[in-house]
């Protein structure tokens, strides 16, 4: 069964198409790779589905539920949890404390939300760091930050907005790992926006393509690469 | 009520806004560039206040000529201010900003009190109370070569913000300091040229105000607090907005004090600002910038 | 054309860079590449002056900059575009570049700027009256990219250009830092896409938890082991 | 510039702590047993009552990040329910409190439906105009409120439950452990906040809405949860005062300037912390008795440093009293230049440098 | 001998303008007294215009510094806050000028007032007008304070009594800038009588916007220390004819008025309001009864309630009427500018001109 339907979004900001008429489908425990040319819409979308914006028109169905009107707040309470472009670490507090906050979403127990929290962080390596502020993480810990805080709300569908963006082959290798584990363990959902797409390739069951706000292609990884429009659009030929 | 009555009150109102405003849009640029809410604000107008005064009884300056020494006198006195002591909260948290500008008002005020004691200080010119008559409603002389100045003046900043690099730069600082640094704009030498237009802009407010008003140490709270209710109204960082709020201010003082009851224009002025800002946040003319 | 000698900075009480030693020559492209936090942007900041460094020297063009300010490093065409953009929100893309070329020296060039950045962007062209804190993540990298050449700059340190850009654009952006280095303009890069920047730099130098650990030609440092290891997932 | 430091944070303090809490208390409450000065008596309760306000605005100030600069709403609320209570319907000031209580919830919700759209700045202004909008209200409900005139009470009718008389209100002893009570009340309260879910919530709120937001915090909720915790206990500190006092009007239990007083208590102290508030009001209080005062030159004089008579002496007993608040305002000035974490923070700062050179 | 006083006092805070006069009335006082051979050690607090601190100071003065007694505080607020506890610690508290008539209708055993309440301040007035013409209509315009609306709600009562119709209503903020279209209103309902009630400079502003905009009454007739201090009579376009309640004027025959208002302006500079002629003889008052019983609390007490003066003020005695307690029943004053000075005209018994009716623009 499709965890997610998104049905004829559009998003307009005055005049400007950011999202128009996009339908796709996600099932359980895929992973769908979103990408498309800068400003294609893919953050707007993204914005629709998890409640920041209202879509202009369409509907966004989560587990058969319509998500129209709800509030992000909401949204993250029925299981679906995104990142930021542009991280938003809660400076002034600890990692182990940022990420607590998102545990707290699932349980009232400061106790257990720590062992939560203290699970994710190992999971993305952030050990180390536990007792730093996260204001002074530097930017490739803030989005490992970022990824444990929203795994740490316990989500079925996860959605990253470039969380390789800034990190080097290495460091992307150890999140294609991470997101590529959670896979594994078969519980969560994720939809992930990158411009790598090396590490698309490597990690989406499918990938969808935005152009100017429009659904370009959806279909198997090495089909869209190989598709010309594609080519055109984003990739550019070699 | 008849209608020259309300006629009288759409004017005295107006005229009155348009000194209002001068204090705005002081505040504004302040807040526009360093984000800083100036609590000691109408402290600042106060020392302009007792500049003017003085200028007045011991030099002889006739008050509206005197705006020429207050203005450049106010803008040396914000920059020092600026310079010595904003300067070193700015990337702090904001309430430390807002505690420390309270601080400075009063040391302002109660310096003034030490100085010239809590005395009612008052500018009697040969034109405090005299009014042209136009048809049965009267118009304050001082009130409208006020007006005439505020107006050439918020023209004059409009221009020097929008059409000037330097203007632009004071804005580009207000929205990033370290980009703007990286532009190569000296970004203390904004921080001071802003902080001393708004100090000279509270002064001259003050200066124009003085001729039908009265001087004293704590004169500046009350008109902090208009200042802010009118930099919000108008949209904070907006030259225009400001204008726009002084005069709707003053308006709204003035005809609600006719129509409704003077004890109650107070509130109507606070619900009228809640309301816009409900209905609009950044304020009437907010994101339009300065 | 840029040295530093000996260059040593804390955070507080936590030293993030040591004894860094770095050498820019004229016409180069030189990469600094390295691990998350391990200082590269730092580097930069210092370079740039947004923040004092605690020992050591900074020498650009024969002159010590250590006691300059930002604005006056810009003025002697040393520019940083910066990691995360900082673009001017609530001013409009034309304004942003506008503001690009306030220095005296790059004021004259203005029109001519405009027009160059926007054969380079057609994007940036299209939505020159959007505000810039609207535009989406990749459009607001072009236009750091875009207000940085509107200064005129001799020297043009780039934090990580490349971040968040598409892959067409990424090559674009690449093409683009080629080109302008032709034209003159020394280009000091910080960058994550270890393989591309590497290609195209004259030298590099490898950062590691704040210290200098390798330096060489592009192509030397392409083909040592331990970079591939670390930063090529190879 | 944000600085790193390994939070070490002490999540349940030590035996040794807790004892010396204890024993801190205990001399608290048996204070009135040794002092008998009632003006000994009123300056801990004025610390008291300092403290409640205080860490009343820290939990929605300090913790929440939303800088209310119109608390005077909420301790006017209180004040004027109780005294118009006991005045028009002889409710005594102990039930009356609870309904003024109410009275400031339910002003705080008003506020929170209005205020809460907005941020920044633009929330601390909002604030103001709303506390402004209370105070010129009172000022013109005259049949309410008796308006600018006060209310003024003689007597405080005794507390009796049943027919035990608890107390007939007629020294400064009750009104110093009532005062203590709260104090210690609010001080407990803001130890469970923040070692609980609500304190992770405001503070994630305090550091970024829209983040707080995508983790599930419902912003309605969590922002004027911390707003009527703020808005009750501040009522109370109104209702106490009034019964303190027995006099109150407008311009001494609503004004901005008192608004403003009860921010400063805790950015002095330092906010976010449960001990900000309290070392705040230490800090402030008997300095501000010691200016009012003029203890420093009847100090001088009485030591014989200065000679009453001189030049300097005149000088000083004639100006210092006036220049006190001028005092007041530089060492606002230089805590925020100086110590821009408040003084707790400055003093932790001082204590993790020396733990720094001993390691 | 010597006697330790208190004394309360906004020196700084909003209300600093008016204590000002009333330290300065104080220190005169002392100089007098020492004269006399009176040395007063007397401890200054400063209550900032805030009736906790006011109380802090009351308590302090009470309790550790042992005074004799205590003159002030300055404000109703302060007052009313204090007057309780006078009762508690028994310690004789005189207060000068603080006019809420609440205070000394609480039947309090140890305090005192020197100065005439609020209600006296309209009557007197209207009482002056009264001797010259029968006017129909009233209007009033008033601070919002306490004691702008308990003055106008006396004269409101009292206006009702003698037959005048209130016309307006009209209650503004202290300190507003603009009265302009509150004072058109006024005019277009054509008052006999306007009835103002500003305790600062308030009331010139009022005066200049009433010219400004035409507004001509019968009579102005100002309530409240606005009308009366030396900058309003500096004022000449505004001023002249203008009619204001006081408890004091410097050319009224109570001894020693004159002498203390030459002093006065010789030693500060500026003249004195009333609010230093009161505090100068509450003090004068206070220091001479205690020093006679040799500062016993409760004596000095029965002292005041007992004795007897006549200084500045005119005849002082302590009495109980109307609901009042220790209330001295001070004479107030009616004053009017004429050709650039304040001249009594009212009572009869002390005026020194004839009051000049009706009121014309200069
Ligand atoms: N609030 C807004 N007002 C106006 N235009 C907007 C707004 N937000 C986004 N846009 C525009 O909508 C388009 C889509 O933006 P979006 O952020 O979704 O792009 P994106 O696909 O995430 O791009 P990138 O890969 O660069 O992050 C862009 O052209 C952007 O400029
Ligand atoms: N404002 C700050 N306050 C405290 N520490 C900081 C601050 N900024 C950076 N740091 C620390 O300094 C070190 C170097 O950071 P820097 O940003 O220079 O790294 P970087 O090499 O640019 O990393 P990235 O690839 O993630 O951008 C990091 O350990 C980081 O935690
Ligand atoms: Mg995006
Ligand atoms: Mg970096």
């Amino acid at each position: 069964m499709a965890i997610l339907e998104i049905k004829h979004v559009s998003k307009l900001f005055g005049g400007l198409a950011a999202n128009s008429d996009v339908s796709f489908e996600m099932t359980e425990g895929m992973i769908m790779g979103l990408i498309g040319p800068n400003g294609a819409g893919k953050t707007t979308l993204f914005n629709c589905i998890t409640g920041y914006y209202p879509p202009t028109k369409g509907e966004v169905i989560f587990e058969g539920r319509k998500m129209n009107g709800l509030q992000p707040d909401a949204v993250c309470k029925l299981g679906m949890a995104r990142t930021w472009q542009k991280v938003r670490p809660l400076a002034k507090m600890t990692v182990v404390d940022n990420v607590m906050v998102g545990a707290l979403c699932r349980t009232n127990s400061i106790k257990v939300a720590r062992e939560m929290a203290m699970e994710q962080i190992r999971v993305v390596r952030l050990e180390h760091r536990a007792n730093f502020l996260a204001g002074g993480l530097p930017i490739g810990e803030r989005k490992k930050l970022e990824v444990a805080r929203v795994l740490a709300t316990n989500p079925k569908l996860l959605l990253l907005d470039e969380v390789m963006g800034g990190l080097n082959p290495a460091e992307s290798e150890e999140i294609i790992q991470l997101i590529l584990d959670i896979k594994q363990k078969g519980k969560i959902t994720q939809m992930v926006i990158e411009h790598d797409m090396k590490a698309i390739m490597r990690i989406s069951d499918r990938i969808v393509v935005l152009n100017s706000g429009e659904k370009l292609a959806e279909g198997e990884p090495k089909d869209i690469v190989s598709n010309p429009e594609v080519i055109t659009a984003y990739l550019g030929s070699e | 009520m008849t209608f020259s009555v309300l006629l009288q009150s759409i004017i005295s109102g107006m005229l009155v806004g348009g000194v209002y405003a001068l204090i705005g849009i002081g505040l504004t640029i302040i807040f526009g560039v360093m984000r800083v809410i100036n609590f000691a604000h109408g402290d600042i107008m106060m020392v302009g206040m007792y500049l003017t005064f003085f200028l007045f009884t011991l030099l002889g300056i006739d008050p509206f000529v005197s705006v020429l020494i207050t203005m450049p006198l106010m803008f040396l006195f914000g920059a020092l201010m600026q310079k010595v002591f904003i300067n070193r909260v700015l990337s702090a948290l904001p309430q430390n900003q807002i505690l420390l500008t309270i601080g400075l008002g009063l040391i302002m005020s109660n310096s003034a009190m030490l100085a010239f004691t809590s005395d009612y200080k008052i500018l009697t010119t040969s034109y405090s109370s005299s009014s042209y008559s136009l048809g049965g409603i009267s118009i304050s002389q001082p009130l409208l070569i006020s007006f005439l100045i505020t107006c050439a003046i918020t023209v004059g900043l409009y221009w020097f913000l929008m059409r000037t690099d330097t203007g632009q730069a004071i804005r580009a600082t207000a929205q990033d300091r370290e980009a703007a640094q990286l532009m190569g704009i000296n970004v203390k030498w904004m921080s001071i040229l802003s902080f001393g237009i708004g100090s000279a802009m509270a002064g001259t407010a003050g200066a124009l105000i003085a001729p039908t008003y009265y001087i004293f140490p704590q004169v500046g709270s009350a008109f902090t607090l208009k200042a802010f209710v009118i930099t919000v109204l108008g949209g904070m960082g907006s030259i225009i907005g400001a204008t726009l709020g002084g005069i709707i201010i003053g308006l709204v003082e003035s005809v609600s004090a006719v129509t409704i009851s003077s004890e109650w224009k107070d509130v109507v002025v606070f619900a009228i600002f809640l309301l816009v800002l409900l209905i609009k946040p950044s304020g009437l003319m907010g994101k339009s910038r300065l | 054309m840029l040295t530093i000698n000996k260059l040593n900075f804390s955070y507080g009480d936590m030293q993030v860079l040591w004894n860094i030693d770095l050498a820019v020559h004229e016409g180069e492209i030189v990469t600094v590449v390295g691990a998350n936090g391990s200082g590269k942007s730092t580097t930069l900041k210092n370079i740039s002056r947004l923040v004092a460094p605690q020992s050591g020297n900074i020498d650009f063009q024969g002159e010590n900059i250590n006691s300059l300010e930002s604005h006056q490093v810009v003025e002697r065409g040393l520019v940083q575009v910066p990691e995360g953009r900082k673009i001017f929100p609530e001013m409009t893309v034309l304004e942003n570049l506008r503001m690009g070329s306030f220095i005296k020296s790059a004021r004259p060039t203005r029109e001519a700027n405009v027009e160059r950045v926007f054969t380079m962007f057609p994007r940036l062209k299209e939505r020159q009256k959007q505000l810039g804190g609207t535009m989406s993540g990749g459009e607001q990298q072009m236009l750091a990219i875009a207000r940085g050449l509107m200064t005129n700059p001799k020297l043009l340190l780039l934090d990580e250009p490349s971040l968040g850009l598409s892959p067409l654009f990424v090559k674009i952006i690449f093409e683009i830092i080629q080109e302008i280095n032709k034209q003159g303009v020394t280009i000091l890069l910080v960058e994550q896409n270890v393989f591309q920047s590497l290609k195209i730099s004259d030298r590099a130098y490898v950062l590691e938890t704040g210290r200098i650990v390798l330096s060489g030609t592009g192509s030397e440092l392409l083909s040592n082991d331990h970079v591939k290891k670390a930063f090529l997932g190879m | 510039m944000k600085s790193i430091h390994p939070l070490t944070s002490i999540r349940g303090a030590s035996a040794v702590q807790i004892m010396f809490g204890i024993v801190i208390i205990a001399a608290l409450f048996a204070f009135p047993q040794f002092v008998e000065s009632p003006y000994a008596l009123h300056m801990m309760i004025l610390f008291f009552l300092s403290t409640l306000m205080g860490s009343s605005w820290n939990i929605i100030g300090g913790y929440t990040g939303q800088y209310s600069v119109g608390h005077a709403a909420y301790f006017g609320t209180g004040a004027y329910t109780t005294m118009i209570l006991l005045t028009t319907k002889e409710i005594p000031p102990w039930q009356g409190m609870w309904i003024g209580m109410f009275a400031a919830v339910i002003v705080a919700l008003i506020v929170g439906s209005i205020c809460f759209r907005l941020r920044g700045p633009y929330f601390v202004l909002a604030s103001i105009a709303v506390a402004e909008i209370v105070r010129i209200t009172a000022l013109n409900l005259t049949d309410l409120t008796k308006g600018a005139e006060g209310i003024l009470v003689t007597d405080i009718p005794p507390f009796k439950i049943g027919e035990l008389l608890i107390t007939d209100f007629a020294s400064k002893v009750p009104y110093y452990y009532i005062a203590l009570v709260l104090a210690l009340a609010i001080i407990l309260v803001t130890w469970l906040v923040q070692h609980s879910k609500l304190g992770y919530y405001f503070q994630a709120i305090r550091e970024d809405q829209d983040a707080a937001h995508s983790l599930g915090i419902n912003l309605t909720i969590w922002k004027n949860t911390p707003l009527v915790i703020s808005a009750v206990f501040t009522s109370l500190a109104g209702s106490f005062y009034a019964i303190f006092i027995k006099f109150i009007d407008p311009t001494t239990v609503l004004p901005l300037d008192l608004s403003v007083q009860i921010v400063l208590i805790s950015i002095i102290g330092g906010i976010g912390t449960i001990w900000g508030p309290v070392v705040g009001s230490l800090v402030l209080v008997p300095l501000s008795e010691a200016l009012r005062s003029n203890v420093i030159a009847q100090w001088l004089i009485n030591s014989g440093m200065v000679d009453a008579e001189s030049g300097t002496g005149v000088f000083l007993k004639e100006h210092l009293a006036h220049a006190h608040v001028l005092i007041y305002g530089i060492l606002v000035v230089v805590v925020i230049l100086f110590m821009p974490e408040g003084v707790m923070g400055y003093v932790k700062k001082l204590a993790a440098k020396k733990k720094g050179g001993e390691a | 001998a010597r006697v330790k006083i208190g004394f309360v006092n906004s020196i700084t805070g909003p209300e600093a303008p008016i204590g000002e006069n009333l330290t300065n009335g104080v220190t005169l006082a002392l100089e007098d007294l020492k004269k006399k051979g009176i040395e007063v050690d007397l401890i200054k607090e400063d209550d900032t215009g805030k009736p906790e601190k006011s109380l802090a100071a009351f308590e302090k003065l009470a309790t550790r510094d042992n005074v004799a007694g205590v003159v002030g505080p300055y404000t109703s607020a302060c007052s009313s806050a204090v007057a309780s506890q006078a009762d508690k610690y028994k310690v004789p508290l005189l207060i000068p000028a603080a006019a809420k008539e609440e205070i000394t209708r609480k039947g309090y055993k140890y305090v005192f007032r020197l100065n005439a309440p609020a209600d006296v301040y309209s009557s007197v007035l209207m009482d002056a007008v009264q001797t010259i013409d029968k006017p129909k209509t009233i209007a009033f315009i008033y601070e919002s304070t306490d004691f702008g609306t308990s003055t106008v709600k006396t004269a409101k009562e009292y206006a009702k009594k003698l037959g005048i119709q209130e016309v307006a209503d009209e209650k503004y903020q202290k300190g507003a800038p603009d009265f302009r279209s509150t004072l058109t209103k006024i005019k277009s309902k054509n008052p006999d009588l306007v009835f103002m009630v500003s305790y600062v400079v308030d009331a010139i502003t009022l005066m200049r916007q009433s010219k400004e905009i035409g507004l001509s009454p019968k009579a102005f007739l100002g309530g409240g220390a606005g009308f009366t201090t030396a900058q309003f009579l500096a004022q000449k376009e505004i001023s002249n004819m203008v009619m204001s309640s006081t408890q004091w004027t410097d050319d009224v025959s109570w001894p020693g008025a004159a002498d203390f208002a030459k002093r006065y302006t010789a030693k500060f500079k500026k003249e004195p309001t009333y609010h230093a002629a009161c505090a100068y003889e509450a003090m004068v008052i206070m220091a001479e009864t205690a020093s006679k019983n040799g500062g016993d609390r409760d004596k000095t007490r029965n002292g005041l309630k007992a004795g007897h003066w006549n200084g500045v003020m005119g005849e002082v005695k302590f009495a109980d009427y109307a609901g009042f307690t220790n209330q001295n029943n001070h004479q107030m004053l009616v004053q009017q500018v004429q050709n650039g000075k304040y001249e009594t005209v009212f009572p009869p018994k002390f005026a020194t001109k004839k009051a000049l009716y009706p009121f014309k623009w200069k």
